[in-house]
């Protein structure tokens, strides 16, 4: 039979759930998608938190359920991984809600379009006249009045 | 004593009842913030003003020390904790009318209350976690008040600022678990006690890693401060002001925690020294090559910092010093530099004769950028030759290198402020609109104290001198939280 | 160019965490803080959860922080969001078993939610749990009916004053007992419903202000036009 | 340390996590990657309680697979993102053209 710690195979998860969703982060171009990827960096680090307190002889740190003097998990590390989860949804709300009229703005989620829009309005907002195309464009885009069109192939990960 | 959790606490309580309120009544509504705040700071300033300096804890909850949370309240943490609500009520949103809806300003201003709170909560908490919610309270409080002028480009800001934060966030708690697996502990002094034993390997250095680059995303840090000019572009002058002053320096203190109470070693405040360098670089040089006053300011509020760090870096009480020195001086002239650019948002080209339509904010100006770039009789002198003369003393490569960064920042530095300068005081004929009396006044109470802290350059540098060496004081430290009976015969004889 | 810098990125901080998990040593906590709380927060607070007392005694600044940083989130967001236009259509009606399932799902979640809340402090659960649970109650209406949608005065009086409660009782121990958030009242004996002193108060007053938090912030989004495909 | 049958179903569910997790990232379709987040959300609450913290598991399940679910798929009616079909494979399907043209210009 194959030896399979426990322990590990939950470690090798919470990184699992770490790295894949800075992935997300740093190579997705669509922003929604920026922000499931940091749904599960959270809860990748939520599961690493509860590691960091979890001893495997325990039982749950509540009071007369378990048998009489047994051991019990560390309830710290609980308590931090309750707070941030909620921390968590909080921001991700927020997040959405600003997403939601940022599309209204600008029918697109492409964080390279978006720059790319914000460049050139922020162009606009502080001169009166709009940027010369001699102009050195910031990320090779040409900053034309017309807003870029959307830009074929999303690129995913 | 046990009142310093009131500054913390009220803001709260009176954001969480202002918008009931609003619709009650609107003058209370409007009255409410000011009053809290300056209670507030009324408490605080009582306590710096005690003839006891002593640093003392307050136990919340009244669990003793490693089991519940603990304020943490020397010197240094009430400088801070001070200069929260005095800089909130400085770019407090005064104006009644701008607003038709009562409801809108209650939930800026219970927006600008949280913000203070947790601002002034992360200046005195002794606890990692505790620290952690203050800074992700600052965090949302924040992104509110940035996106507040509802523009498009705000809200693309946002979005970016927002996700970078969150990001950073998790990096932090990254550390935070990694230290409570090696330690069990969440008290920094109880870490501190810890760290000679527990932490010193790879692990914990990693922790310091994971922590310098998550608490670095508010303190404008190097590898994570692409959302500053995004941000300070689009946000309110006032909001942005704030932002760079106040909000970075109280970043920047939960690093010094860190690294005085648990990381003192040469490992981690070098990798503080060479992320201060890259950041000064990155700044200054992106400032001098922008095309607007507000980001111009931005840019260069990242270079300061990196100053900062390189300042905090050096160990021991002058370190402290020269870094305190820095970040307060920086607090007052960004500050005041935001609140000029209220109307100066405009680009560069455009805000050439400025100094005819605004003579009083142009001169103001011109102070501020001496001070910056460091000309003697003004305080921005002495913090430069502080830090200048801490990195020789120490003398290391690395040191010679941040030292010789400085140097040459300031040349830069001095390059960009006068081109402004000059275009300020060049004849055009389209000058930009004068100044408001409200926008003004932030940035000339900021050139009184700037002036009054130079002519009285002794009395302020003898009390930061000891600010700097109380709170350098690792033993003093863990000794006040755990007044066990050893530590207080050891610091019986230092004295 | 940019692919393989944030390639390089991740792969980096994937190596950096196995290298560092190989050093820590998972499953066999420090438990410094940990078990000192376990052996006296019978004792100290009263709580037959331990996670309740930690959560709501120990760290109870944490979670008044943490309140408020919902509380932030929801403001900025009502703030993002602004008002809905009078004209712009809400939308459609639900069908007939959406909205009876949401008149029979109202009141069940109502008594689940304040039951989970009631009993923080002696079974799993507690402020945030029903609180949660509570805000599912409410937003299940407006998904039935969301023409009629959430009275928003309604919520933000609840959150304000629960919000309000949480800190007044914390100031009521600052002053009675000199320390902010100390828990009072008799502990009463472990396991009853009422017993632990202020804590049953206290996830009452979390489970209201996160409910009305997050209600809000879900109708307030929900309540924005659509963009129709 | 035999393995026990703890054991195997902690595998068997951080498998299915991680896939999920790969999913929400790859997958085309923006109902489907929330739907694999929420997933990811009902494993990770398993976790916990064979971590023994029941509490967190609670609130993982309530919060993050139920409010964070549902404030998501909100988030997407609101972006018009609220479709099953998968359109021939080209990136921006998901907003049809017609929209896309007189948005982008306003």
């Amino acid at each position: 039979m194959i030896d399979l710690n426990f322990v590990t195979v939950l470690y090798v998860g919470a990184i699992g759930l770490l790295v894949i969703g800075a992935v997300g982060l740093v190579m997705c171009n669509n922003v929604f998608r920026m922000v499931l990827a940091l749904v599960l960096a959270e809860a990748g680090v939520n599961l690493l938190l509860i590691l960091a307190g979890y001893r495997g002889d325990a039982a749950a740190p509540i009071l007369g359920f378990g048998p009489e003097g047994a051991q019990m998990v560390d309830p710290v590390p609980q308590v931090l991984v309750l707070t941030a989860i909620v921390i968590g949804v909080g921001v991700q709300a927020l997040a959405v809600a600003v997403l939601v009229r940022v599309f209204h703005a600008y029918g697109t989620l492409d964080m390279r379009e978006l720059k790319a829009h914000f460049e050139f309005e922020l162009a606009a907002e502080k001169t009166t006249e709009p940027p010369r195309s001699t102009e050195e464009p910031a990320g090779g885009r040409p900053l034309s009045p017309v807003p870029p069109r959307p830009h074929p192939g999303e690129a995913r990960s | 004593m046990t009142n310093v959790i009131l500054p913390v606490v009220l803001p709260l309580l009176a954001a969480f009842l202002l918008q009931p309120l609003a619709r009650l009544s609107g003058v209370v509504a409007r009255l409410l913030g000011p009053l809290v705040l300056l209670v507030g700071l009324v408490l605080l300033l009582r306590l710096w003003f005690a003839p006891d300096t002593e640093p003392f804890t307050v136990a919340l909850g009244g669990f003793a020390p490693p089991l519940g949370i603990v304020f943490y309240v020397d010197q240094l943490a009430l400088i801070f904790a001070i200069a929260v609500p005095l800089f909130t009520l400085l770019f407090w949103n005064w104006s009644a009318d701008a607003y038709e809806d009562s409801q809108e300003k209650a939930r800026q201003d219970a927006l600008m209350l949280l913000l203070a709170a947790s601002a002034t909560g992360l200046a005195l908490s002794g606890d990692l976690f505790n620290i952690y919610v203050f800074y992700e309270l600052m965090a949302v409080a924040s992104f509110g008040l940035v996106v507040l002028r509802g523009t498009g480009p705000a809200q693309i800001a946002t979005v970016r600022y927002l996700l970078l934060s969150a990001f950073g966030s998790v990096l932090a708690l990254v550390g935070i678990a990694i230290l409570y697996t090696q330690t069990g502990t969440l008290n920094l002094a109880q870490l501190g006690q810890l760290a000679p034993t527990s932490l010193h390997g790879p692990a914990g250095l990693a922790a310091f890693g994971f922590m310098l680059v998550g608490f670095g995303v508010k303190a404008e840090l190097f590898p994570v401060n692409t959302w500053v000019p995004e941000v300070y572009a689009t946000a309110p002058a006032r909001i942005a002001g704030l932002l760079a002053g106040l909000v970075s320096k109280l970043a920047v203190l939960v690093v010094v925690r860190l690294l005085v109470v648990v990381y003192q070693d040469t490992a981690a405040s070098q990798l503080l020294l060479v992320l201060g360098t890259l950041t000064i670089l990155f700044g200054e040089f992106a400032a001098w090559r922008s095309k607007d006053f507000p980001r111009m300011i931005g840019f260069s509020s990242i270079g300061q910092l990196g100053i900062v760090f390189i300042g905090f870096s050096i160990p021991g009480p002058w370190g402290m010093l020269a870094g305190l020195a820095v970040a307060l001086h920086h607090l007052l002239i960004k500050s005041a530099l935001f609140g000029l650019a209220n109307r100066w948002s405009g680009s560069l080209e455009s805000l050439a004769g400025g100094a005819r339509s605004a003579p009083i904010a142009a001169g103001l100006f011109v102070l501020f950028a001496l001070s910056l770039i460091g000309v003697p009789p003004l305080p921005g002198f002495w913090t430069k030759i502080l830090v200048l003369t801490g990195l020789a003393q120490e003398g290391s490569g690395l040191h010679l290198m941040a030292l010789g960064a400085i140097l040459l920042i300031t040349a830069i530095e001095a390059n960009y402020l006068f081109r402004f300068a000059t275009k300020l005081f060049s004849t055009s004929d389209r000058p930009p609109a004068s100044h408001g009396l409200m926008d003004i006044g932030a940035a000339v109470l900021i050139g009184i104290a700037l002036v009054a802290v130079t002519i009285q350059i002794d009395p302020v540098g003898d009390r930061l001198r000891a600010v700097a060496r109380q709170a350098a004081d690792r033993e003093a430290y863990i000794s006040t939280v755990f007044p066990a009976e050893p530590t207080i015969a050891a610091r019986e004889d230092r004295r | 160019m940019r692919n393989l810098a944030a390639i390089l990125f991740t792969g980096g901080l994937g190596f950096l965490l196995l290298v560092i998990a190989s050093q820590l040593d998972f499953g066999h906590p420090p438990m410094v803080v940990g078990q000192e709380i376990l052996d006296v927060a019978g004792d100290q607070v009263g709580a037959a959860n331990i996670v309740t007392s930690v959560l709501l005694a120990y760290r109870g600044i944490d979670t008044l922080g943490e309140l408020s940083i919902l509380f932030a989130a929801a403001t900025a967001a009502g703030l993002v969001l602004g008002h809905r236009h009078g004209d712009a259509p809400s939308d459609p009606e639900g069908g007939f078993i959406l909205r009876a399932g949401a008149d029979l799902l109202f009141p069940l979640l109502l008594v689940v939610g304040f039951y989970i809340i009631l009993h923080g402090h002696l079974t799993p659960g507690g402020g945030f749990q029903g609180g949660v649970i509570l805000a599912a109650a409410f937003f299940v209406g407006v998904l039935g009916r969301p023409a009629k949608g959430l009275n928003h005065d309604v919520i933000s009086v609840i959150e304000g004053l629960a919000g309000a409660a949480f800190i007044g009782i914390g100031l009521w121990a600052l002053f009675l007992e000199g320390e902010f958030l100390k828990p009072m009242l008799d502990k009463g004996t472990l396991g009853d419903l009422i017993s632990a002193g202020t804590l049953p108060l206290l996830s009452l007053a979390l489970g209201l202000k996160v409910g009305s938090e997050l209600a809000g912030l879900m109708t307030s989004l929900s309540d924005t036009e659509a963009r129709e495909p | 340390m035999g393995a026990n049958v703890v054991d195997w179903m902690a595998l068997l569910i951080v498998v299915i996590v991680l896939a999920s997790a790969v999913a929400v990232l790859t997958v085309r379709n923006m109902v489907g990657a929330v739907a694999a987040s929420s997933v990811v959300s009902l494993g990770v609450s398993v976790l916990f309680v064979l971590l023994h913290a029941p509490d967190v598991a609670m609130t993982e399940a309530a919060v993050g697979a139920g409010l964070s679910g549902v404030v998501l798929a909100v988030g997407l009616r609101k972006l018009g993102l609220w479709r099953l079909e998968d359109d021939k494979g080209t990136a921006h399907a998901l907003v049809p053209t017609s929209q896309r043209e007189d948005d982008t210009d306003a």
